[in-house]
This record gives structure tokens, C-alpha cells and sequence, in this order.
């Protein structure tokens, strides 16, 4: 069996974190945001503010940002969904993987900050109390 | 051509922690008792929400019991810590005897339960308060009891049983499943015992 | 693990041969009226769950027919309050808890262990128990039901309409019970997926690799997971209010009956998308399969259907915008609920790109996943105006959502199941169905179901509720609800043409070769019908279509017992071989513990002492299915652990 | 019979207008959404492969990234639209508006017209009266289980929920009549709760409401006062009231005025003396599973109460 240990262990570990992070982190720090939301939304009537809103919203968006970056980095900004046939348990079949890991994170890193920002359009619009 | 082969049979025929189906199976069977208690608690919380005073009309629990035995779930991690190892060693040996000095521990704990529910100061039947707080007990007391139940069987299964090499991983995952029992019941306790302190 | 040469003795074609007979022999299912109750292979039990879920699917139709046949004229007498309640609630949680959901999960254990490579199902023994719970809930509901004491609270089962004080006798009971035993059922059926999918996988089938089919059923699988919990909280709670007197529901003691409304759709709503994401995989493969090309934007599709379930366990506050709960804070699952509308039009678009660029064949299969587009995007764009606060202040709970979730569910999740069944039925059985009867009975489902439904749009518009057994002659709503009525009748002739379609070509149909379709996926590298122990010798991939790409250089798996059920378990993210398991043989346990935990769910309608008495038949069952039996292994204990010592100082 | 209205698409106040505004808005957005996708997937199935069918994965990648961020635009305009709705919506309510409390029961709507001086709040039932032009406030209660208040002419629905309060405010720009029907399943009757609307003039709405206050005309005739007598004393008090009477029953619905209601049973029926008769007499059978027991009356007994319930107006 061919094997690929090139680099320390202890970079596949980060790059594994990174494109994990990458994938996961925007669908759970949206989810969060959401119940904090629904859960501020009662505060900003008492207080008749809502900047914390945007705050909250705000710091979701880095976070997420902040991982999708790490994802890109992880496969030093290659990422490509190219499929080519290769050898089941060669490096190549792990290195693909790897490459589409990262592109998935950073497209969900993208896609997550677009609803995010749709979440903004009612805070925008509405009234505190409404 | 004919294709090349990939020869599997020097494999081993058994593994632990992640490798393991088993393991994959225990954590899912977590993910989902662990969302029901996340739901029990969101349930609290919301009941909570909705009542001016809590706990409503009645005394928080008695602090004793289950402090008692939040004791004795932490300290019955020690013989479940060696228990896991001594079966990821395969050492039978010290595998029966951890696995019967963890049972002691949750046999204690399953006894002291029942103190805990008598000192709960209030009915199911009282109130909502009261029903949501004997089901957040009730559910984790019958984690308690399978999880004892289980590794009774496990057990006996270790002393008289027809061996395999797989029963090691099945204790294995008996342990780590304890460890679950023991986190769910730290927000349990929180739950059932301080958050009618804190109103 | 050693990689061999080409001319590995093992690789022979009489060698194969004889290892296919062994195989034959050590995975076969025992016969006989004991055997039947112990079959473990995840192809019976796939099967099983399929026509089972569609056995319930018939009687549910049957319900809907009734209903459509009163609604038909107005102030018709033929169906009484009483009886049309029991009747769309009996619609409803048959075809949502007894059809959908096991219909789904029963083509995910079938297909995904041959998908993917694998000789079978992770955890057989509770798979076979899921399928026992399963087909007792449905023989449990209609039981009831014949006896008149069929759940009539709506699917849904609103306290306090369903609670101790309004909802009187052992109806909602028996509705909350069979809650029980299908999430039980689905629960189990999710966790052997879960698992088989995570490290089953042939090798090479890295995560990127994954048959689209193959990702909607693992991404359902994890919907089941995390969503079914709350509705066993819901129903849990929801029979000891009515068993023991606890207050969760109950206003004046500190309950709230919105928080039932909170966890039912918790898990309703997600529900929805459990049903509609393996369709989703369906229609993935079909479109691949009739293009002749790998479908365009993998990678946007599994995006899709992770990005689907996510959102779709924050959206559930939409089926409560009129409880009065404030707009500021729903608006938000109202973002969320317009915003779920992308992913689902990013799959539109990959599939049109494919159509658009491979040759098109139009066998039945892809009739399906064309009339899916035609109805499913209706459906779709109707949710948007759902998703809308003050839209659906007006339009919730009328017609007009009737109308809605029949062009999503039946659009997006039956259309792409009668297609699969077109494209599959030849590996399940051996045998090609008729494609002259498929496509007459697919016209007439699309016209049919069209004239159905799409009246049902301006019905709720005029003003007209759901869950009304009559409405009076004034209100002009006869002329639509007849339409709708004849375009029913409709539908039951085309599904009545499809189903003889099945009996008949399961008998004369042509015979299926391995591969009929031309497909690239694993399941059609063996043989139609698969054996018992799907591959022989196990395959790899080195790509996400195998079965187009060259695989001349492809290495095969050798070295698996064949004396007894060995499998191949390899590791999660590459699906590199790790270790053989040895997986159990086939047991009655499984079938005993249904009944047992089966007796202790119908009991504790009755008497909360059930629970206690009922715990111990479970017991002694679980206790049955966990002791292992003596004698038929054929390596000690001794062996194993020397040879693990050997192979460990091998390594070192 | 003539039509009854009750349409979300026949707006008769500035709520159900702002809806049925949105409403059109995405009905064309989607529409046009709809036949361009179902377009573009013909096109794709028909279109002949042999001439130029160049299968470029780059311009389909551009093509399917473009229309995804239409949809993204799109979508983030319905949203937009959606939230502005519900903004201007939500934007009624003042302190001079009419505050009527309506409470559910099954099946049947109870209506109080609040007032600071308890002798000047009126009772009626499955019927409000309202004055054109002006902000009403419905307060809304459920004395069993859910229900929920719909008059798709003026406005969306609201919950009905045991052991909460919920409000809706209308206003009816058009005098007329408008139907409306529980909207969340209740139990047997669902099907059978509706209420009726009238919206009317400021001076009608007003004398409407002086003449609701005063208690029943005492009988005119010995068939009436019979009559009186069979409700005092026979099982009718026993939930209804009539005011003015010693009838004082309280769980079911207010009669004092019942002879000027257009309908009877929660729309079940006209209120007419012969769906009244029949009403009375069997009430399971016009209405399988109500709460109104079969009264049992003799056929003259029964005469003498009509009579006298035509004179409550």
C-alpha cells in the first residue's frame, strides 16, 4: 500500500480541522444566531433597540468568514471538484478528497453569510415591538 | 487484464474507538438520546419562561441526595476509565474485575435514586413544574437502569459466556456509554436541583 | 493488508466460482416459518419495508378517496363528522408515519449497501427489529381504527384538542403510541445507516465519491436523528398527561399548549424534508442514468441536500406565524423558510445543465423526473408565499396548503419514488416492467394529480379550511371540490395501472439483465437479482461513477472469509480497509423484542403499570438477542488475540 | 341562495388589501419564475444534440451560478416585500379603536363589546357589528380548546389559545357582510363555527349598539309569555341567558338579542323560525356532536318558545 506521510502528522491534523471547520462551522454559528435572534427579538422590544442584533449577526459572520478562510488555506487555495480515476488507496483519492472538502467549506462559508444577511432584512425593516 | 487484488485477510478482526462500527452505533444512539434530553431541558426552560415564580408554589428539592450522587457518578469514572482500558488491552482479568467494581457504583447510584425522587418536595401530578421535573429525573433514571442492566449482562456474559474477541469492544462501548450517562446528568442535576435555587 | 499481482490464484474464474458457492452458503437466509421471522439481509428487509409502506400507502389512498368522495358536493351527508375526522387524521399519519418515512428509509436499506459496496447493512439484527416495530404500529393503527377507535385529533394532534380533558377515550392515545413505535422504527433504521455509510464503503470511496443517492440517505438518516427525538418527547409527554396527570399541556397548572406546537413541528417540519431528500437522490441517479453523463455539480448537490437539513431545523416556527407569537421574531424563520428555497433551486439548475448537455432517453424513469420538475417547483414556489408572515396569515391552514405540501410531497417525493421503482425493479426482481403501461400511468397521474390539487390553490384563496367534513352550498366552493374529486378518481386508475403494472411484469416481465439502464452506479456490477452476499469478489472505485470509468487497473478486494459473514469495514473520510467485522448470523430475537417492546407500548395505553410488567419480556428478548451462541464460530478467543499479538509485532 | 363573501381576494379593509397586494406580487414573481425554469428544461430536452450540443462544463457552471444568483435577488426582493407587508400590517392599532373581546368555544363564538361601565358592554354571539372607517381590536380567548379567528375580507387569522390572549385589529373600508370560520381544527364541528361580519355605517353601528343593550322586550302575547315561561324554566336557562329574564346559563350563547341575527348554530343554518324549530328540537341532527342537548319540548311548547325568540330582537 503506498503511503503519504510527507508532512508531520500534526499539519494533516490542522488541515483536517480547517476543511471540518470549513463545512460545519456556517450551518451551526447560522443555527445559533437564529435561536439568539428569536430570543433577542424580546429584548428589543423591552429596550427598543436593536444593535445588538447586528452585533450578534456581525460576529456570526466572522466566525463564519474566519473558517471558510481556514478551509481555503487548507488546500492553499486549490480547490477544484476534479474527479479523475485513480487508485483507491493512493494519495491522489485523498488529496481529491481533500481539495473538494475545502471547496465545500468555503462555498458553505459563502452561502451561510447570504443568510445571514437575509436574516438582516427584518431587523432592518420591522419595528421593535412589531 | 485481469485486476489486481487488494488482499484483506492479515486485517484484524476487530477495532476500537472510531474505527469501530460499534463505536459509530454508541455515538448515534448518543446523538439521539442526547437530543432528547436537550429537548427536555429546552422544554424546562420554556415552562420556566412562562411561570412568574419558580419553582411555583412548592420547595425547591432537598439538595442532599443528589449531590450525594453526583458524588458517586464522578467517582464510578475511575473503575469505567480502567474498565475501557483493561478491555482495549484485552485483559480479561482486570476487564471482570473493573466491570464488577463500576456495577457496585451504579447499583449505589439506582439506590440513591430513590431517595432522590423522595426528596423532590413536589408530585408529577402537582403541577407542570412538577411534571417536567420527575420526567428529567425519570429519563435519566432510565438511562441508569439500562446502562445497569446492560452491564450486568455484560458482565456475566465476561465470567460464563462464550467468549469473543468482539464482547471487548462491546465493553468498550458499555464504558463509554456510562461516560454519557455521567455527562447527562450534569445538566440534569442543574437543571432538577439549582435552577429552582437560582429564580 | 497486502496488495497482490494480477494472476492472484484467489482471482481465477473457478476459484470465484467456488467462493461464490460458499458465500452462497454462509449468507443465505434461513427458510421455513421460523426462517421468515429471522432474516436479517438488508435486501428482504428493504423489500419488506417497501411493500409494506406501500400496502399502507394503498389503504391511506383509499381514506383520501373516501374524503374526496364527501367533499365532492356541498352539505353531503355520506360521511359523518365523527368517521371524516378519524379519516384525515388516519390520512395524514398513515401516509406521513406508515408510507413516507419507511418508503424512504426502506429504499436507503436496500440500495445503500450495494451502492456503496458492501456485502451489508450495519447492525442486520436491528434493522430486522426495526422492521417488526414498523409493521406492528401500521397493524396496531388500523386495528384501532376498525374498531373504532382510530386517532381523530389531525396528524398533527394539537393539545388541548388531544389532551386528557378534550380529547376523551383511547383515541389519541392509540395516535401517540404508534408515534412511539414508527419513531422507534426509524430511529434504529437511521442509526444503521449512519453507520454503514460511515465506514462500510467499498475502498476508494472517498467522501467525495459518494453516490448522490447514497449522500440523501445519509443526510436523511442524520434528520431522523436529531429531529425524531423531539417528537418522542412530545408524545411522551403528551400520554402522561392523559396516563398519570402530569401537566406539560395543561394552561391552568402552569402547561402551555404552544409547546407542544414547538416540538411537534421540531421535528414535522424536518420531517418533511426526511421524506423529500432521498426523492431528491432518486432523481440525482435517474437523471444521470438516462443522460448518459455523471450529473453536473456533484459538489453542488451534496451541498444542497447538507444545506436542505440545516435549514430545515430552523424553519419550524412557520407553522405557527398565527399562534400570536411576535412578528419581529418569526420574521426570521421567515428568512429562513424564503432562504431553504435555494439550495432546492441550485438542484433544479445542476439537473437541467445535465439534461441540457447529455443525451436524453426517454425511458419511464425519466418521465418521473420530469414530472417531478413540473409539479415539485409549483410546490416549491407556493412555500415561498407560505414562508410569508402576513401571506400566510391568510392562507395557513386552508386549502391553498393542501394544495402546497401534495405538489411538494407527491411532486418532490412520490413522482421520483414511482420513478425509482421503474429504474430499480429490474435488480430487485429480475425483471423489466412494462414501459407502455408505465408512461399511460404516469400521464394519467400527472393529469390527475394536476386536476387534484391545483384547484385546491384557488379553493383556499375563496376561503375554504382544511379539515371541514362539509361546507355549505352558498359559499360556491361545489363546482372546484368536484373538479377536485374527478381528478382524484383519476389518480386511483392511474396508481391502479401501476400497481398491475407490478403484479403483471413480476411474472411476465422481460428479464432484467445486470445492467438494463446503462447505469454507473455499484448496484448494477452484480447480478439482477443480487445474492445473498451482493459481490463477489468485493469491488473498489476510483471514481464517482465506477461502472463508466475504466477499470481495467482496478483493484478487487480478496481475502474475506467465506465460511463465515465477513465484512469489510474501512474508515470514514477515504475508505481505506481497516478491519474485518464479522457480522451475526440471522435470529427470531429481533421479531421477539418487536413483540415484547411492542406489548409494552399497546399496554401502557390501558395502564401506566405496563411500563413496569412490560420491562420484563423486553428484558429477557434483549438479553436473547445479545447472548451469543455457542459453537458456531469457528476461531477461539485464544486464536484472535495470538494472531492480534502477531500482526501488532509484526507492525512494530 | 345567494353568494356569501369570504376571499382573501376580495379585500374590504387596508389589511386584507396589503395582503392581496403581496399576494399578486408573488403570484406574478412566481409565476413568471415557474414557466422560464419549465422553459429552460424543455428547451433542454428538445433541443437537438448534433447541432453544436457542445457539452462545455464552464459556460453550464456560469450558467447555473447566474441563475442561482437571480434567485438569490429574487428571493431577497419576495422576502423584502413579505417584511414590508408585515410592517404595514401590523401598523393599525390606536387608543380610540373599538375593543371587542371574542372568545372561542366549541362550537360557537362568544362576543362582548367592552365598556368601562358594565351595564353598557353588550353580549352577543357569532355575529359582530362593525363601524366602517374605524380601528377595531379583537381580543381574543379560548375557553376549551384552539381556535382561530378568520374573516379573509379584512385580515388574516389569529389563535385562539387556552390560557393565553391574542388580539387582531381590523377595519373594514367597504360596509357589507363578511364571512368568516374558525380556521384551526377544534373537534367535531370544525366545520360548522362560522361568524358573521357587518360592517355598516358609523350611525347604523351605533344604533345597533343602543339597541343591544337594552334587555328583552317582555312578551306581548299569552303564546309569548308561555313561551318566556318554557325557557325560564325548562332546560334552556340552564346555559342560555336571556336578559331581562331569570334565564342566566352561561355556556352557550347569549339569546337577549337572537331574533336579530342572521344565522343560527354558528352559521349552521338561517335563523328562520322553521331551521329554528328543527334547531331546537334536534340539534344533533343539524349539527352531529354540538353541545346543545335535544330539549325534548312538546310540539306546543316548542310553538310558544319561537314565538317568544322572534320577539327578542
Amino acid at each position: 500500500m503506498p503511503s503519504s506521510t510527507s508532512r508531520p502528522v500534526s499539519h494533516e491534523r490542522w488541515r483536517l480541522a480547517a476543511v471540518w471547520a470549513g463545512v460545519l462551522a456556517g450551518p451551526l454559528a447560522w443555527l445559533t444566531l437564529l435561536e439568539v435572534n428569536y430570543l433577542f427579538a424580546y429584548v428589543a422590544c423591552e429596550v427598543q433597540r436593536t444593535w445588538f442584533m447586528h452585533l450578534a449577526s456581525a460576529v456570526a459572520v466572522a466566525l463564519i468568514a474566519a473558517s471558510g478562510y481556514a478551509a481555503w488555506t487548507a488546500s492553499h487555495g486549490d480547490m477544484r471538484d476534479e474527479e479523475t480515476v485513480t487508485h483507491p488507496l493512493s494519495d491522489e483519492t485523498r488529496r481529491q478528497r481533500s481539495r473538494w472538502m475545502s471547496l465545500a467549506g468555503v462555498a458553505f462559508s459563502i452561502w451561510f453569510i447570504v443568510v445571514i444577511l437575509a436574516m438582516e432584512v427584518p431587523i432592518i425593516v420591522l419595528r421593535e415591538c412589531q | 487484464m485481469k485486476p489486481k487484488a487488494i488482499d484483506v485477510s492479515q486485517l484484524p478482526m476487530n477495532a476500537f474507538g472510531h474505527r469501530s462500527i460499534m463505536w459509530w452505533g454508541g455515538a448515534s444512539l448518543m446523538l439521539m438520546e442526547g437530543a432528547m434530553f436537550a429537548m427536555l431541558i429546552v422544554s424546562y426552560i420554556y415552562l420556566k419562561g412562562r411561570s412568574p415564580e419558580w419553582p411555583p408554589g412548592y420547595f425547591a428539592p432537598v439538595l442532599f441526595w443528589g449531590t450525594l450522587n453526583t458524588i458517586v457518578l464522578a467517582a464510578s469514572t475511575i473503575p469505567n476509565h480502567f474498565a475501557k482500558a483493561a478491555a482495549e488491552r484485552l485483559d480479561l482479568r482486570s476487564l471482570q474485575m473493573w466491570m464488577c467494581v463500576a456495577l457496585v457504583f451504579g447499583v449505589a447510584f439506582c439506590v440513591i435514586r430513590v431517595f432522590e425522587f423522595r426528596s423532590l418536595n413536589v408530585w408529577w401530578d402537582s403541577n407542570a413544574y412538577g411534571s417536567i421535573t420527575w420526567t428529567l429525573l425519570g429519563f435519566h433514571t432510565l438511562h441508569l437502569v439500562t446502562d445497569v442492566m446492560d452491564s450486568t449482562v455484560l458482565t456475566v456474559l465476561l465470567f460464563v459466556g462464550p467468549l469473543q474477541e468482539s464482547h471487548f469492544s462491546d465493553a468498550s462501548e458499555n464504558a463509554l456509554y456510562w461516560y454519557f450517562v455521567v455527562i447527562a446528568w450534569i445538566p440534569v442535576y442543574a437543571f432538577v436541583y439549582l435552577a429552582p435555587r437560582l429564580a | 493488508m497486502t496488495e497482490g499481482i494480477a494472476d492472484d490464484p484467489r482471482l481465477e474464474p473457478s476459484a470465484l466460482a467456488r467462493e461464490a458457492r460458499e458465500l452462497a452458503n454462509t449468507w443465505s437466509e434461513p427458510r421455513g416459518f421460523v426462517g421468515w421471522f429471522s432474516c436479517v439481509d438488508h435486501k428482504t428487509v428493504g423489500v419488506r419495508f417497501i411493500v409494506t409502506a406501500f400496502g399502507f400507502f394503498i389503504l391511506a389512498g383509499l381514506l383520501a378517496a373516501a374524503m374526496r368522495l364527501q367533499l365532492a358536493r356541498p352539505d353531503n351527508t355520506l360521511i359523518g363528522p365523527d368517521l371524516y375526522n378519524q379519516i384525515f387524521t388516519m390520512h395524514g399519519t398513515t401516509m406521513m408515519f406508515l408510507f413516507a418515512v419507511p418508503v424512504v428509509l426502506g429504499f436507503g436499506i436496500y440500495f445503500v449497501p450495494l451502492m456503496i459496496g458492501s456485502r451489508a447493512i450495519a447492525f442486520p439484527r436491528l434493522l430486522a427489529f426495526a422492521y417488526w416495530m414498523f409493521l406492528f404500529s401500521g397493524i396496531f393503527l388500523y386495528v384501532m381504527f376498525f374498531l373504532n377507535i382510530g386517532p381523530d385529533r389531525g396528524w398533527f394532534s394539537y393539545v388541548p384538542l388531544a389532551g386528557p380533558e378534550y380529547g376523551i377515550g383511547k383515541r389519541a392515545d392509540v395516535w401517540a403510541q404508534l408515534v412511539s413505535f414508527t419513531e422507534t422504527s426509524g430511529l434504529a433504521v437511521s442509526v444503521c445507516l449512519i453507520v454503514t455509510i460511515f465506514k462500510l464503503r467499498a475502498p476508494g470511496m472517498s467522501l467525495n465519491r459518494i453516490p448522490l443517492f447514497v449522500w440523501a440517505e445519509l443526510v436523511t438518516a442524520f434528520m431522523v436523528a436529531c429531529s425524531m427525538p423531539s417528537i418522542m418527547v412530545a408524545s411522551g409527554t403528551l400520554i402522561l398527561d392523559r396516563l398519570v396527570g402530569t401537566h406539560f399541556y395543561n394552561h391552568a397548572e402552569g402547561g402551555d399548549a404552544l409547546l407542544w406546537q414547538h416540538l411537534f413541528w421540531f421535528f414535522a417540519h424536518p420531517e418533511v424534508y426526511i421524506i423529500f431528500l432521498p426523492a431528491q437522490g432518486i432523481v440525482s441517479m435517474i437523471i444521470a442514468t438516462f443522460t448518459g453523463r455523471p450529473v453536473f455539480g456533484y459538489i453542488a448537490l451534496v451541498l444542497s441536500l447538507v444545506a436542505t437539513a440545516f435549514i430545515g431545523f430552523g424553519v419550524w416556527v412557520h407553522h405557527m406565524f398565527t399562534t400570536g407569537l411576535p412578528q419581529f421574531g418569526t420574521s426570521f424563520f421567515t428568512a429562513a423558510s424564503i432562504m431553504i428555497v435555494v439550495p432546492s433551486g441550485v438542484q433544479i439548475f445542476c439537473w437541467i445543465a445535465t439534461l441540457w448537455s447529455g443525451r436524453v432517453r426517454f425511458a419511464t424513469p425519466l418521465l418521473y423526473a420530469l414530472g417531478f420538475f413540473v409539479v415539485f417547483i409549483m410546490g416549491g414556489l407556493t412555500g415561498v408565499m407560505l414562508a410569508a408572515v402576513p401571506l400566510d396569515a391568510q392562507v395557513h391552514d386552508t386549502f391553498f396548503v393542501v394544495a402546497h405540501f401534495h405538489y411538494v410531497l407527491i411532486g418532490g417525493s412520490l413522482f421520483p419514488l414511482l420513478g425509482g421503482i421503474h429504474y430499480w425493479f429490474p435488480k430487485m426482481t429480475g425483471r423489466m416492467l412494462s414501459e407502455r403501461m408505465g408512461k399511460t400511468a404516469f400521464w394519467l397521474l400527472l393529469i390527475g394529480f394536476n386536476a387534484t390539487f391545483f384547484p385546491q390553490h384557488i379553493l383556499g384563496l375563496m376561503g375554504m379550511p382544511r379539515r371541514v367534513y362539509t361546507y355549505p352550498v352558498e359559499m360556491q366552493w361545489g363546482a372546484l371540490n368536484l373538479l377536485s374529486s374527478a381528478g382524484a378518481l383519476t389518480m386511483f386508475v392511474a396508481l391502479s395501472i401501476y400497481l398491475a403494472n407490478v403484479a403483471i411484469s413480476l411474472r411476465r416481465g422481460a428479464v432484467a439483465a445486470d445492467n438494463p439502464w446503462g447505469a454507473s452506479t455499484l448496484e448494477w456490477a452484480t447480478s439482477s437479482p443480487p445474492p445473498p452476499y451482493n459481490f463477489v469478489p468485493a469491488p473498489t472505485v476510483g471514481g464517482r461513477d465506477p461502472l463508466w470509468e475504466t477499470r481495467a487497473d482496478l483493484p478487487v478486494v480478496v481475502g474475506l472469509a467465506a465460511d463465515t459473514r465477513e465484512v469489510l469495514v474501512t474508515r470514514l473520510m477515504d475508505a481505506e480497509p481497516d478491519h474485518r467485522k464479522e457480522f451475526p448470523e440471522p435470529t427470531v430475537w429481533p421479531f421477539l423484542t418487536a413483540v415484547a417492546v411492542g406489548g409494552l407500548y399497546i399496554g401502557s395505553i390501558f395502564t401506566p403499570w405496563a411500563v413496569v410488567w412490560g420491562a420484563v419480556p423486553c428484558t429477557i428478548a434483549l438479553i436473547g438477542w445479545a447472548w451469543p451462541r455457542k459453537g458456531n464460530r469457528p476461531r477461539s478467543l485464544e486464536r484472535q488475540i495470538a494472531h492480534r499479538h502477531r500482526t501488532a509485532a509484526e507492525h512494530a | 341562495m345567494p353568494a356569501i363573501i369570504q376571499s382573501a381576494l376580495h379585500p374590504a379593509g387596508p389589511q386584507a388589501a396589503s395582503i392581496s397586494h403581496l399576494w399578486w406580487l408573488m403570484f406574478w414573481t412566481c409565476s413568471v419564475v415557474y414557466v422560464v425554469v419549465i422553459g429552460a428544461l424543455l428547451v433542454a430536452i428538445r433541443r437537438r444534440r448534433d447541432e453544436g450540443g457542445s457539452t462545455d462544463e464552464r459556460s453550464l457552471t456560469r450558467s447555473v451560478a447566474a441563475a442561482t444568483g437571480v434567485t438569490v435577488v429574487i428571493l431577497f426582493g419576495l422576502l423584502f416585500a413579505s417584511v414590508a407587508t408585515g410592517r404595514a400590517v401590523a401598523s393599525l392599532g390606536s387608543a380610540e379603536g373599538l375593543v371587542i373581546d371574542v372568545t372561542g368555544n366549541q362550537w360557537w363564538w362568544d362576543v362582548t363589546y367592552e365598556n368601562p361601565t358594565p351595564s353598557l358592554q353588550v353580549k352577543t354571539a357569532n355575529e359582530l357589528h362593525i363601524p366602517v372607517g374605524r380601528q377595531v381590536r379583537i381580543q381574543l380567548k379560548s375557553n376549551d380548546v384552539i381556535h382561530s379567528f378568520w374573516v379573509p375580507n379584512l385580515h388574516g387569522k389569529m389563535d385562539l389559545i387556552p390560557g393565553r390572549q391574542t388580539a387582531i385589529w381590523l377595519q373594514a373600508d367597504t360596509p357589507g357582510v363578511y364571512r368568516g370560520q374558525c380556521a384551526e381544527y377544534c373537534g367535531l364541528q370544525h366545520a360548522n363555527m362560522a361568524l358573521t361580519v357587518i360592517a355598516e355605517a358609523s350611525d347604523d353601528f351605533e344604533r345597533w349598539l343602543v339597541a343591544q343593550r337594552q334587555p328583552a322586550p317582555p312578551p306581548a302575547s299569552p303564546e309569548q309569555q308561555r313561551g318566556l315561561e318554557v325557557v325560564e324554566r325548562g332546560p334552556c336557562a340552564m346555559c342560555h341567558t336571556v336578559v331581562g329574564t331569570s334565564a342566566g346559563g352561561r355556556t352557550a350563547p347569549d339569546l337577549t338579542h337572537i331574533a336579530t341575527r342572521s344565522t343560527i348554530a354558528a352559521g349552521t343554518a338561517p335563523n328562520t323560525r322553521g331551521y329554528l324549530a328543527g334547531w331546537i328540537t334536534d340539534p344533533q341532527h343539524m349539527k352531529p356532536g354540538a353541545k346543545m342537548p335535544s330539549t325534548g319540548l312538546s310540539a306546543d311548547e316548542l310553538q310558544a318558545v319561537l314565538a317568544y325568540l322572534e320577539t327578542l330582537k
